[in-house]
C-alpha cells in the first residue's frame, strides 16, 4: 500500500525527521484559512512520481492565486489520477538535494540502505550516482554511517544525514515498510536537513498489525476518476482483459499459466480471476464458494463473454466447493443470458463434483490442454 | 510434526500427512495440549513434544501468518532443523528475520506460502495431493503452488516419476532458494534429472541458471508460467525497480524473456508447456546417457 | 527509577495490558468529582510494599467514607513515606490471582520471565512457587507460554497469560527497564485478565533516552516527609552516618575501602561521598571541581564533624582539581569552623597539587595507611 | 585502535596510551575523518580505518553512553574480536544486546565503566595510570576501578610487579567474567599468581570462588572492599533479590560475608587491607614453589 506524500510526512515528523510546516487541503476554499506564510507551495496528492513536470506542484504568493492554482491542480489528472487533497507548504531554499532510502532487497532477504548526492527532480542522475549498504546482521547506526561515506559526505553531514536514515530505519522496521524514501532531502546552506518529499510503501501483508496504517487509506476520499489498475495476481481481484473467454484458476501460476496456453492455442481471454493459492490460514469452505460465486458474477458483467473456462486442481474441499459454486451460480443465471463453462477439475473429491456438474450437462476435462482446446473453440 | 494443527489448514492436512506414512509425530497447538487429532498428540509447546516424542527432523507450520516467526523460532530453539512453511501471507519483516536466525543455526526453511515436501510413495510434509505424484527419478522444484501439481500430474501420467518434488514458496522472501534445492537434487541418488518450474517476477531464476553452469551436472528442463502477461501487471514498486537496476541486473529482470534467455544460455530445454515437459525430459535422459556412456 | 502504581498502570494501559478504571487523587477533596462508580479502592501511592497491611488500601462505598479514608491514608505513613497522591480504582472480583514479571538478571546478563500461580499478598507464597524461563536468545512469544507452562496453567490460560507477558516484556524492552511486575495479575471466574497491581522500575542510566519516563519522576508533587535514603555509591550523594569523619573518595570500590580502613582501624566516619569513577563520558574539570565543593559544603553541615579525609587517586586533571577545589573550599571557610583536612592525593600531577596544599599547611600524604591512622588521630 | 577519540576522555587517554608503547593505529570519530590527534590518525568509520592501517586487534571504545552498543559493534562487524569500553552509563539492555553478539562472534569484551588492560612496561588498553604499574609476574583482575589502581600500586612498591592487570568492570552487566580472566591469567606464561580484587554486591566473586576450586591451579590472592558497609545501602530492589531467592542464591548472596566465605572455601587468602596483599602473595608463592618442589 503506498501512502500519499502527506501521510509519509506525517511519519516522518512522528519519528522526529525534519519536515516543512504544511496543511492539508481537501478543499480550494480551504486555503482562505491557510496558517503557513505565503510564499506555498501546493502540491497535488497523487501516488506517482513527475508530478513537477505534469504541473501538479505550483507556488502561489497569495490567497487569490493560491485558491486558482488548488482549482487547476485538482482538475489535473496525472498518470490519469486525480487528487482528492492537495498539500500546501512551506517554501525552502535548499543548497544541496540528497537521495536517501531504505528498501527491501527481496533477492538478498536483507534490508538495503540507498543513498545519492543527486537526490532531486533527476531520476536518471539520482540513479546514476546511487550508492547501497546491505544490511546484512541486526540493524545497528554504522551501517547507515558506512552508507553516509559512500555517498561522499564528509564532516558533521556524515552525522546528520545518517541520523535521518537511522529514522527511516526504524520507520521502516516498526511499520513493516517496503519502501521508506526521502527525496529530496534538502541540505540549507547551514547544513541543515528537511525532508521535502518522501514517500512510503507499507507492506499489504503486515497491515493487519498496522491499524494506523490501514486507516490512512480509508481516510483518503475516493474520488480518484480511474478505473482500478490489475491488482497483484496473488489477490483475488478479477484482471479484465481484451478478449472472450474468462478464467478462473487457483494459484498465480497455474492461473498464469492457462493464460500463456489459451494465447498460444489462438484464444483471447477477456478476464481472469485467481482464487489464490492454497496456503491460506484462514481459508475455510464457504470463504472458498463466496469467492468463486463473486468472480463469476464479475465476469458475466463483460459483454464480450463467450465462453467461461474454468481450471482448479488441489486437494480437500476445492473441487467440491468449485463444482457446488458453479451449480448455485447457473441456478442463479436460469432464464438470463447463458454463456457456456469448460470446467477441469482434478483432484481428490473429482467423483463427486462430477457428479454434480454432469447433471448440469456441464463439459467436464482430466487434461487441461483438451479443456483448453474445447474453450477456444466454443468462443470462435 | 504440526505445529498449528488445530488450524483449519492444520487440521485438514496433518491426517492426510499422517496417513501418507509420513510419522506425524506430535502436533502442537497452545491451549489445546493433551488432546488428541486423528490419532495425533497434541502438545503446548514444542520442547513439551519432545520430551515425549523424541527427535524430531522437521516441523510443517500451519499457523496464522503473524505467528509463523514465533512458531519456527519456537521449533528452531527446540533443536528442529527442517521447517517447512506452508501459511501464506507472513510478512517479509518476520522472514528476513528468521533467515537470520536459519542462517546462523543452519536451519533449512521450506516456504512460506508453498506446498511443501513430498517424497513420493515414502513421505508427505505438506499439502501436496498424493494422487498426483508416483515415485521415480526426476526432482522437481517449483516456485509455484498448484501448478506444482500440475506439472507433477504431468509427469505421473507420462510414467516420469518423482524422487523428490517441493515447492519451495511463492513469497518474495523465502527461506530456501532454488540453488540450494538444485544442489540438493543433484546429490540425491535417486535423481537422475531435474525440472525446475518458475514463474514471472524476482530474479530467481535468472539467478537459479547462473548456477546450473557452475554447479549442476545432472539435466535440467523447465518450465516458466506467465509468458504472455502484460509487463505492467507485475512489476513492483519504485523501489524494487531501483534496487533491481543498482543491483547491475537492469530493468529487464523478471520478465519471462529474461528468464528463458537465462535459462536457454545454462543449456536448459524450456516446456511450451507443463505437457512438454515429459517429451524435453526423454531428451535430455537420452543424451546424458549418451554422454556418459561416451565418459 | 521506581514508578508508582499508577504511573505503571498507564504504561500498561497504553501496552494493551487490562487494568481498571481509575482516577487520580490529589486531594481528598478530588474524590467529591469521582468518575468511577462506588464501592471503590483508595490507594497509598508510595514506592514500597506491605501497603495492605499498613492499612494504606480501604475499600469505600460513598463520598463521605472515601474523603476520610482518603484523609486518613495521606496522613499515614508507610516505611517512613507519606504519598503525595492515592489512586481510586473500582474494585474487581477476582477468581485467582497469578504473579507475573520480567527482570534482570544481572549475573546471566539475560532478561528472566517470572511466574507465580499464587500471586497477591502472600510474597512468601509467591516466590516459593515462583517459576522462570531465561529469555537466552532475541525474544519470542514462545518464552511466555514456556513460562505460562512452567507455572502450571492450562487450556485457554496459556494463551492469555502468555499475550500479557509478551506485552509486558515490550514494555520492558522498550522502555529500558530493571522490572516490571504485575502481582496479582487476577484471573476472573470467566477466564478475563486484569492487572490489579504494577511495578515498574526503570533503569537510571538508560533514562536519557526516554524523556517520557525521566518527567514522570518530576510530576511528582515533592510531599515525601522522609529524608532521602542512601543512594548507590556510584551516585555523589553524599551519604550520612554517625560518625565524625568525613571521607571523600573517587571510585566506588575506593570509597569502600577507605570506609572499611577508618572503621578497622577505630574510626567513625560522619559521612561519605563518592567522586564517581573516571569513566564518565563527559567529566570535565568544571564539573569535577564543582562536585567536590558542593560535597564539601554538605559534608560541613554536619555538626558531628572533626575531620576531613580526602582520598583520591588517578590520572590526569584529577589530583589538580581536587587541590584546587580544597584550596577553593578552604579559602570561602575562612573565618567560619576550621575542620582540619587530611589528603591523601596520588597521581600524574601530584608535585603540582602538593605545591599547592603545602601553601595552605595541610598535611599530604602518599600511603592510605598513614593517611587514615592522620585523620583517626584528628577524629579523636 | 580508539573509537570517540575526539571524546573528551579519548582526546585524553589515546595519547597517554600511545606514549605508554602500545601502538595506537587510528581513532576512529565520524565527521572528523581526516583529522590527526597528536600524530595519530582519524577516521569516520572503523572499516574506513582498517583498509588504511591493516589488522586491528583491539578498540577501546571511549564514546557517550548510549553509542557505546553502536560503536563496538562496528568493531565486531569489522572483524575486531577484542573491545575494551572504558564509557560509565551504558543501559543494561544495550549490554544484553552486545554479550549475545560477542557471544556469537567469540569477540571478549572488557568493561564497560573500566579503566580497561595494561601489560606494564609493553601496552596499555585502557586508563591505568602508568606510574603506578611495573613489570612482574603477578595478575591482576579486579571489578573496580580505581581501587585498581591502589592495589597496583601496592604491589609495585613491594616489588610484586605485574604481567597483566585490568579492570572487568563496575557495572552490574559486565562483558567478560572473572572467571575468564582467571582462566586466561592461568594459562598465561608470564603470571605465577593472581590477584583478585572485589568489592560487594552481585554474585560475581561467589562465582569465581567455584571456578577457582574447580578450574585455576596458581595460587589467588583476594581483597573484597565494602565488608563494613551496612546492608541496606546496597541491596538492590525487590526484582533482583527475587531472582537471587530464585535462583536458589539465597538472600545473603552479594554480602562481603559470603564472598569471603566463598573464597575461603576456594582456599583464596583474603587480604584485610590492599597493603596485606604482598604477605599474602609471599606466603601463597612460597607454598606454591614447596607444593611444585614436591610433585
Amino acid at each position: 500500500m503506498d501512502l500519499l506524500e502527506y501521510q509519509a510526512k506525517q511519519l516522518f515528523h512522528e519519528m522526529g525527521i525534519p519536515v516543512l510546516p504544511s496543511q492539508q487541503i481537501n478543499h480550494p476554499q480551504d486555503l482562505k484559512g491557510l496558517k503557513i506564510p505565503y510564499p506555498v507551495v501546493l502540491k497535488s496528492q497523487v501516488y506517482t512520481g513527475g508530478r513537477g513536470k505534469a504541473g501538479g506542484i505550483r507556488f502561489v504568493e497569495n490567497t487569490i492565486d493560491a485558491v486558482a492554482a488548488a482549482q487547476t491542480i485538482f482538475n489535473l489528472p496525472i498518470t490519469g489520477m486525480y487528487p482528492a487533497v492537495l498539500l500546501a507548504e512551506a517554501k525552502y531554499d535548499a543548497d544541496r538535494e540528497l537521495y536517501l532510502a531504505v528498501i527491501l532487497d527481496w533477492s538478498a532477504r536483507r534490508p538495503l540502505l540507498l543513498g545519492s548526492q543527486r537526490g532531486g527532480v533527476d531520476v536518471e542522475a539520482t540513479i546514476g550516482a546511487m550508492q547501497q549498504v546491505v544490511v546484512d546482521q541486526e540493524f545497528s547506526p554504522f551501517y547507515a554511517r558506512r552508507l553516509a561515506l559512500k555517498m561522499g559526505l564528509q564532516g558533521e553531514l556524515i552525522r546528520s544525514v545518517s541520523a535521518i536514515l537511522e529514522k527511516m530505519y526504524q520507520l521502516f522496521l516498526q511499520k513493516d515498510l517496503d519502501l521508506v524514501e526521502i527525496n529530496p532531502l534538502a541540505v540549507s546552506s547551514a547544513g541543515e536537513l528537511m525532508a521535502l518529499d518522501g514517500k512510503i510503501t507499507a507492506n499489504d501483508d503486515a497491515l493487519g498489525r498496522h491499524s494506523d496504517l490501514a486507516t490512512l487509506q480509508e481516510k483518503i476520499p475516493h474520488q480518484i476518476k480511474t478505473k482500478m489498475l490489475p491488482r497483484d495476481l496473488a489477490d483475488t481481484t478479477l484482471v479484465e482483459l481484451e478478449g472472450n473467454i474468462g478464467i478462473l484458476c487457483n494459484g498465480a501460476g497455474l492461473t498464469m499459466t492457462t493464460l500463456d496456453l489459451v494465447y498460444k492455442a489462438g484464444g483471447r481471454p477477456a478476464s481472469f480471476l485467481n482464487l489464490g493459492s492454497e496456503y491460506r490460514h484462514n481459508n475455510s469452505p464457504e470463504v472458498l464458494r463466496e469467492r468463486i460465486q463473486r468472480g463469476l458474477e464479475l465476469m458475466m458483467q463483460s459483454k464480450n463473454l463467450k465462453v467461461v473456462l474454468v481450471n482448479t486442481l488441489g486437494n480437500v474441499m476445492l473441487c467440491r466447493q468449485t463444482a457446488e459454486a458453479i451449480a448455485t451460480h447457473l441456478q442463479h443465471q436460469a432464464g438470463s443470458r447463458v454463456v457456456p463453462f469448460v470446467v477441469r477439475l482434478v483432484g481428490d473429491q473429482f467423483d463427486e463434483a462430477r457428479q454434480m456438474l454432469r447433471t448440469l450437462n456441464l463439459p467436464l476435462f482430466h487434461n487441461l490442454d483438451e479443456a483448453i482446446a474445447e474453450a477456444i473453440s466454443l468462443s470462435k | 510434526m504440526v505445529q498449528g494443527i488445530t488450524e483449519p489448514l492444520g487440521s485438514i492436512y496433518a491426517p492426510l500427512m499422517q496417513v501418507y506414512g509420513g510419522q506425524i509425530l506430535a502436533g502442537i497447538s497452545p491451549g489445546h495440549g493433551g488432546q488428541q487429532l486423528e490419532g495425533i498428540p497434541v502438545f503446548d509447546l514444542v520442547e513439551q513434544a519432545l520430551l515425549s516424542v523424541g527427535v524430531v527432523d522437521t516441523s510443517v507450520i500451519f499457523v496464522p501468518p503473524y505467528q509463523v516467526l514465533d512458531a519456527a523460532l519456537e521449533a528452531i530453539a527446540a533443536g528442529i532443523r527442517q521447517l517447512v512453511l506452508v501459511t501464506e501471507g507472513v510478512p517479509p519483516m518476520d522472514m528476513m528475520h528468521l533467515c537470520r536466525v536459519a542462517e546462523a543455526s543452519e536451519t533449512l526453511v521450506v516456504g512460506p506460502n508453498c506446498p511443501g515436501i513430498i517424497v513420493p510413495g515414502q513421505i508427505l510434509l505438506g499439502t501436496h495431493p498424493a494422487e498426483f505424484y508416483t515415485p521415480g527419478t526426476v526432482g522437481l522444484v517449483s516456485r509455484c503452488g498448484t501448478l506444482t501439481y500440475e506439472v507433477a500430474r504431468e509427469l505421473s501420467q507420462a510414467g516420469f516419476g518423482q524422487s523428490i518434488a517441493l515447492g519451495i514458496g511463492s513469497d518474495r522472501i523465502i527461506g530456501s532458494t532454488f540453488q540450494q534445492w538444485l544442489q540438493i537434487l543433484d546429490e540425491d541418488e535417486q535423481t537422475e534429472a531435474i525440472v525446475l518450474v518458475g514463474k514471472i517476477g524476482s530474479d530467481s531464476e535468472e539467478v537459479a541458471a547462473r548456477y546450473i553452469i557452475e554447479a549442476i551436472d545432472k539435466p535440467v528442463v523447465a518450465y516458466i508460467a506467465g509468458r504472455t502477461l502484460p509487463q505492467s501487471q507485475y512489476t513492483g514498486h519504485a523501489g524494487a525497480v531501483v534496487s533491481s537496476q543498482i543491483a547491475g541486473l537492469g530493468d529487464e529482470i523478471g520478465t519471462a524473456e529474461s528468464k528463458i534467455a537465462a535459462l536457454k544460455q545454462a543449456k536448459v530445454p524450456i516446456a511450451e508447456r507443463p505437457s512438454q515437459l515429459p517429451d524435453l525430459l526423454k531428451q535430455v535422459l537420452k543424451s546424458s546417457t549418451k554422454t556418459s556412456a561416451k565418459s
